[in-house]
């Protein structure tokens, strides 16, 4: 009995030494406090004349948002600014926003970055370079930094905006993009879904615009088209819509039709769209999109009476010409202005055809440009909404 | 290095006394001081940055010489 | 009794067992017999009870010629007075007023055994040992002149408080019975629910000093015998000085007398007792104490209350499932609230890491520090609460709230998450009350790690505490049965409750084989389980 | 001889967490890019052949131990030789999977932490698991090991609506050759290790089942392993799945609004740990069976010590793991995992023969 004490006197001795030992002799090396750490909302690149990069932060000051957002009328303190932009440049991304240090007084942590924003000219020398860092970082979040194209303005003067609607402006912008989900004018495109299509050789990244709109707001609509990571144009936001439509990622979106002497807007609840190359004698001959929507009126503004399923019919049909339009227009866009295929035709050709693919994968962008497009639209309009025919007088 | 050298005592003091106490074959110490030694004489170096070549290599090495890996 | 007397008698005791001196002041054998003379009797009793002023030694002389001369020896205070004048006194003196000596002595012994004396707990003692052990117990002794044989007469005054509701179990539904300090009461408590010659009770005195009787109470048939024989031979191999609550035998008999976790348990509910031990358990009572051990005990009767088995089961499930996520969250909230602040920042939500960082913002201390510090407070403040007289328990509380919450908030001293996340943490280690002790250590080595490594850190150290669980064993019953190793008949009583009707056989885990033939039996019946 | 029993069911989880230990970082599968599915399946037929040659072998020598059956086959010289080489090997898969998990951690978590501490403190944690007897590693496996599937149907279900699930097309791009590669490099990397259950068979209550159990975790963990990998491809697509280094964790970053990164964490805790634990339980008791020894106990803390040196010592860095876990492991280990099973399963099989016929 004796015996067994000591024996646990001495391991309970032993462990303790040894843990306060490496405890004491050690330290906390990752350990970083919330409150030291710089929390960067938003990031902006963009590669200068000379070929460095500047980056441009957007860092969030915590106490500020909290005063903000709870006590407004709390006058007498003068109020913190709720963010503060700095800009630094540097040979790398890394590099600037290690440099950065020197003028920020904490550490940047990335991982509450909401906004991404790559600049025009960085986007014209291509992104490919930058992309890397964000890949390789452990903080980042790949799943919540949304990527934008800012389009005559530089991502620092973008930053700066102050707006009125959010305490945090990337937090403003991420929001309009975020809108696209009942707009389909912009196109949305997560750091995730841009590292993927960067990868794929069959398919080209689309990234979301944004511009200023004033001294005090944004306007995110449109699209920038690469082609192998370098910017190949501008999709306005009816062709974006088109290109939408085509890949499948419309949500919702307002589609306006002529009707007689009025317009019609339709609202679209449900689409669907596909891309597939058709193949005859091992080579491709015809690109094909297949879009099936489904679509409710959301105002009717037209002449004629709306109370037969004929009607609808003929609605439908308008519709489906003028989604076809929109998509013709983008197809066009990309098959002749950019030589960049935006679809991902080349994927599916990748996946079904691999021998073929081998042939054509560094050239398949013009291949993609010299082939006929077959576009079909399948429109359905299903509901009225809470009436059926509009106003008429002596009805 | 007075890391390495604290966390060996301390491993060495928790078992040896044991042993000690225990009147255990001689076998026993010699492997486990054999063992203990290598440990300590290799973590030495990687500490002093003279890492000697690592077992990975030397099977490297070996398969190569025998050729099933190129 | 004070707590003074209490610490007194234990730290005489620790003297005298260091010194190893029979601290009794007369050394009586094993073996010394009674003097027949009573003159004798008396002078060796008044030498052993020297200077104990409550002892009473009462001669009875009577018959003719005054021939037959009698003693009683008791207590006084300890027996019931009028029960003894009443039982044994007045008919000793009634019957034998008249009588004269003819007969042999022995005859007188033996009348007085079967017909005079009206008490009907009777017992003989046969030396010096026995009498002064029972005199010390609460008994009367009957000494005859002549004879060297003593009666121990049972008249025992009933001591303590009366069976009330427990304070420290309350439950909504079942018994508000509750166990008090008299053994004879307790048992009688559990026979009362356990109508069966099976439920055998085996009394053994344990204690040099206090000779406290202990009580071994199981079902046979549906306890493990085994585990009835461990339990038996690990009470007989305490050799102490004193038994003053169960709490001692407790640390005497635990398996794993340095773990942090309990693995005997203890009720003071009859009805939670009567169902242990109709589960297959052995009840260990002590005298003086409420307080029924149960042994084995599993790491999931923490989180089993007798309500439980009242209710609708699929409440009780649920009540389970709360009652482990208070568990959790009594251990790792603080930690986790660490590893968050100092290490994971990814892993918080955008806004709320804006919350996080803004009440962070201007506490001098780091995380860790902050939450040592509350906890300590809320400990500190917990056991003032059970110490201090009832009286002053509102200004504390007071002082509690306004402390804790409000001024050190206000004082810029924690921030306001840290108050509300010490809060939970202690009411949820409320719901668990088995574990308490080990979740309030336990917590802080969780803290601790969590500030060294982060997750990494909580994670080790709930590996750790895991792979401790499953070394331990209750009187041979791997701790965490029914889930390592796997009992799959054993799990309708574990995380989930399945109804009383479903409950059709017995905890396998209890008693390795024979599972079947004790509860094949009966199998359709509906068996009260607790 | 250790008395300690474990069940079926407990070496079945052993087994499993044992297999899914370090495969949840390195798949080697997964250099067959996206066949990596086919890869896994032939993997998955070669790897449950090895494990019932290894049943086979522990079922024809009942409760003998790895080192007693080379004793009793190979004699005592070669035996012991043998024996030793084994003993190394179990250290050296030890200490992989140490790096392998000390990788993670500094590149996913604590960058700034030095991998000498993290691994150390894994250790000190297995020590005390394996000090704690095969019965406890039984136990505690059993409480653990269900973890790792559900963990990955929990990020699985969250990732439901991103999927692509053509993701895996083309078939057979880049040639059979690559996929048999992948395949092998499969069977050699978690079944082929599965020999040092060798070690741990003879402490199985119901020898019965060794077969089923045997055959049965192996199925599971390549349903898993699929499972693993079609979520995974169907998340990230072939290019960014075979580009990552962690891939698992980088899928489990994905998840929508919620960041499950410690769950991934604490699957490589408890598989990493089992898989450890099972070979430095295996290499101790091997070398204590070897020099006669009364207790492996004695020998877990010296031999720990040097796992975790090894470990370190091992590569120079993080690209020389990945390197050497594709080139050279298969060939490494086909002695160990093939060549000297296959000899005893042979000798075993002629031992058995042998007394029937001289009774005769």
């Amino acid at each position: 009995m004796k015996c067994r004490k000591d024996k646990y006197a001495v391991k309970i001795a032993i462990l303790a030494v040894l843990s306060t030992v490496l405890l004491l002799l050690t330290g906390c090396w990752s350990y970083r406090d919330l409150t030291e750490i710089n929390m960067v909302t938003a990031l902006g690149v963009d590669r200068l004349e000379d070929g460095k990069v500047l980056v441009t932060v957007q860092v969030v000051e915590p106490a500020a948002i909290q005063s903000t957002a709870s006590g407004k009328g709390k006058g007498g303190v003068t109020q913190q600014k709720p963010v503060f932009v700095e800009s630094y440049e540097g040979e790398t991304v890394f590099d600037a926003l290690t440099s950065m240090l020197s003028i920020v007084d904490k550490k940047l942590f990335l991982g509450t970055a909401q906004v991404l924003i790559l600049g025009e000219g960085l986007s014209k020398n291509g992104i490919n370079e930058v992309m890397d860092f964000f890949q390789r970082n452990h903080e980042m979040e790949y799943d919540t930094v949304d990527v934008l194209v800012a389009k005559d303005v530089t991502p620092k003067d973008l930053l700066k905006i102050e707006t009125d609607m959010d305490p945090i402006p990337a937090m403003y912008i991420k929001k309009t993009a975020e809108n696209t989900v009942s707009r389909a004018k912009v196109k949305r495109t997560m750091m995730i879904d841009l590292i993927k299509e960067m990868g794929n050789s069959g398919r080209q990244a689309v990234i979301g615009q944004v511009a200023k709109e004033g001294e005090k707001e944004v306007r995110t609509e449109g699209a920038a088209v690469f082609r192998d990571g370098k910017l190949a144009g501008w999709l306005d936001p009816y062709a974006t819509r088109g290109y939408l439509f085509a890949t499948g990622e419309v949500k919702s979106t307002i589609v306006n039709i002529p009707a007689d002497s009025g317009k019609i807007s339709m609202e679209v609840i449900r689409s669907k769209g596909k891309v597939n190359v058709v193949f005859r004698n091992g080579e491709p001959a015809l690109l094909t999109i297949q879009v099936v929507l489904e679509a409710n009126v959301g105002e009717y503004e037209g002449e004629r009476k709306l109370d037969s399923p004929d009607d609808l019919h003929r609605l439908e049909e308008t519709l489906g010409e003028e989604v076809k339009k929109e998509i013709r227009m983008t197809v066009n866009l990309a098959q002749k202005d950019y030589s960049s295929d935006i679809f991902g035709f080349g994927t599916q050709v990748h996946k079904y055809h691999p021998q073929y693919w081998k042939k054509v994968k560094d050239g398949w962008n013009d291949t993609f440009s010299k082939l006929p497009v077959d576009i079909k639209v399948d429109a359905r309009v299903t509901r009225t909404g809470f009436i059926k025919g509009q106003i008429k007088k002596d009805g | 290095m007075v890391i390495i050298l604290a966390v060996f005592i301390i491993l060495a003091l928790y078992d040896l006394p044991r042993f000690i106490r225990k009147k255990e074959p001689v076998k026993v110490f010699v492997v486990y001081v054999f063992l203990m030694a290598a440990s300590l004489a290799v973590s030495l170096l990687l500490a002093a940055g003279k890492r000697p070549a690592s077992p990975a290599r030397w099977i490297e090495w070996i398969l190569k010489m025998i050729g099933v890996v190129k | 009794m004070g707590d003074e007397g209490v610490f007194e008698k234990i730290k005489n005791s620790n003297r005298a067992a260091k010194q190893n001196i029979n601290s009794d002041g007369a050394c009586i054998d094993e073996n010394e017999p009674i003097p027949q003379a009573i003159e004798a009797v008396k002078a060796r009793l008044g030498e052993i009870f020297s200077g104990c002023s409550d002892f009473m030694y009462r001669e009875i002389v009577c018959g003719e010629n005054n021939c037959i001369k009698m003693s009683v020896a008791y207590i006084n205070g300890f027996v019931d007075k009028r029960v003894l004048n009443q039982d044994v006194v007045r008919p000793v003196l009634d019957y034998f007023s008249n009588a004269i000596l003819q007969d042999k002595r022995n005859r007188i012994y033996e009348q007085l055994k079967e017909c005079v004396v009206n008490n009907s707990d009777i017992k003989e003692a046969e030396n010096m040992r026995q009498v002064v052990d029972n005199i010390v117990s609460g008994e009367a002794l009957l000494f005859i002149d002549g004879e060297d044989r003593a009666l121990v007469i049972g008249v025992k005054a009933p001591q303590g408080r009366q069976v009330s509701e427990p304070d420290t179990e309350v439950s909504i539904r079942g018994a508000r019975e509750g166990f008090v300090e008299n053994l004879l009461t307790n048992t009688t408590l559990i026979r009362k629910r356990i109508k069966n010659p099976n439920l055998k009770l085996e009394i053994m005195q344990l204690g040099e000093q206090t000779k406290t009787d202990i009580c071994i109470c199981y079902i046979k048939g549906i306890a493990n015998e085994e585990i009835v024989k461990e339990v038996r031979d690990r009470l007989k191999k305490i050799k102490t000085d004193a038994i003053l609550d169960s709490g001692y035998i407790e640390q005497f008999i635990s398996d794993s007398r340095l773990s942090l976790f309990p693995t005997v348990g203890n009720s003071e509910k009859c009805d939670k007792l009567a169902g242990k031990l109709l589960e297959g358990r052995v009840a260990i009572f002590c005298d003086g104490t409420p307080y029924v051990l149960t042994v084995p005990y599993l790491y999931i009767e923490s989180i089993q209350a007798s309500d439980d088995y009242y209710d609708h089961a699929f409440f009780a499930t649920f009540m389970r499932l709360l009652r482990l996520l208070a568990l959790l969250v009594s251990n790792l909230l603080p930690g986790m609230y660490v590893a968050l602040v100092g290490f994971h920042h990814t892993v918080i939500p955008f806004k709320l890491m804006i919350t996080l960082a803004a009440s962070r913002q201007g506490i001098p201390f780091s995380p860790f520090t902050e939450a040592v510090l509350m906890i300590l407070a809320f400990e500190l403040l917990r056991e003032a609460g059970v110490r201090m007289p009832r009286p002053i328990g509102q200004s504390l509380s007071i002082v509690g709230a306004l402390v804790l919450g409000e001024a050190s908030v206000a004082a810029g001293i924690s921030s306001n998450l840290m108050v509300i996340i010490v809060a939970i943490t202690a009411v949820c280690s409320f719901v668990v009350p088995p574990l308490i002790r080990a979740t309030m250590l336990i917590r802080f080595v969780f803290l601790a790690a969590a500030n060294f490594l982060g997750f990494f850190g909580i994670s080790s150290v709930f590996v750790a505490v895991f792979i401790h669980l499953c070394r331990l064993r209750s009187f041979g019953i791997p701790y965490m049965a029914p889930f390592s190793p796997l009992t799959a008949s054993d799990l309708k009583d574990s995380l989930v409750v399945v109804p009383i009707w479903a409950m059709v056989t017995r905890p396998r885990i209890l008693r390795q084989e024979n599972v079947k033939g004790a509860a094949g039996v009966k199998r359709q019946e509906v068996r009260l389980k607790r | 001889m250790e008395k300690a029993r474990i069940s079926s069911i407990q070496l079945f989880l052993l087994i499993i967490g044992f297999l899914y230990g370090s495969t949840v970082i390195i798949n080697p599968a997964l250099s067959a890019k996206n066949d990596a599915w086919l890869a896994i399946l032939l993997g998955g037929v070669g790897g449950a052949l090895l494990i019932g040659v290894y049943a086979s072998i522990a079922l024809l020598n009942p409760s003998k131990t790895l080192v007693e059956i080379l004793m009793d086959r190979f004699g005592k010289l070669i035996g012991n030789a043998v024996s030793i080489l084994y003993i190394w090997y179990f250290i050296h898969i030890a200490s992989l999977v140490f790096r392998n998990f000390g990788e993670f951690i500094t590149t996913m978590t604590f960058p700034e932490t030095p991998m000498a501490v993290v691994i150390g403190i894994f250790a000190v944690l297995l020590v005390y698991g394996i000090n704690s007897g095969i019965e406890v590693m039984g136990r505690t496996s059993e409480l653990f090991v269900p973890f790792i599937p559900v963990t990955a149907l929990i990020i699985s279900l969250s990732l439901i609506t991103t999927r692509d699930f053509t993701a895996f097309l083309p078939m057979l791009e880049n040639g059979m050759a690559l996929v048999l590669n992948a395949a092998f490099s499969f069977i050699t990397f978690p079944f082929g290790e599965t020999i040092a259950f060798l070690m741990l068979f003879p402490h199985l209550n119901k020898k019965e089942n060794l077969k089923k159990v045997a055959a049965l975790s192996v199925l599971f963990i390549v349903v898993l392993c699929l499972f693993i990998f079609i979520r995974n491809i169907s998340v990230l697509g072939s290019d960014l799945m075979y580009r990552a280094i962690f891939t698992p964790h980088l899928t489990s970053l994905l998840i929508p609004g919620l960041n499950v990164e410690p769950l991934i964490d604490i699957n490589l805790l408890i598989g990493g740990g089992t898989k450890i634990s099972v070979c430095i339980y295996a290499a101790a008791k091997a070398l204590s069976q070897v020099l006669g020894i009364s207790d492996y106990r004695k020998l877990t803390t010296a031999i720990t010590t040097f796992c975790v040196v090894l470990s370190i010592w091992v590569y120079e860095n993080v690209l020389e793991m990945f390197s050497w876990a594709e080139k050279v492991w298969p060939y490494y280990s086909i002695p160990f995992q093939m060549v000297i099973p296959l000899i005893l399963l042979f000798l075993s099989l002629k031992k058995r023969a042998e007394p029937s016929k001289s009774r005769e």
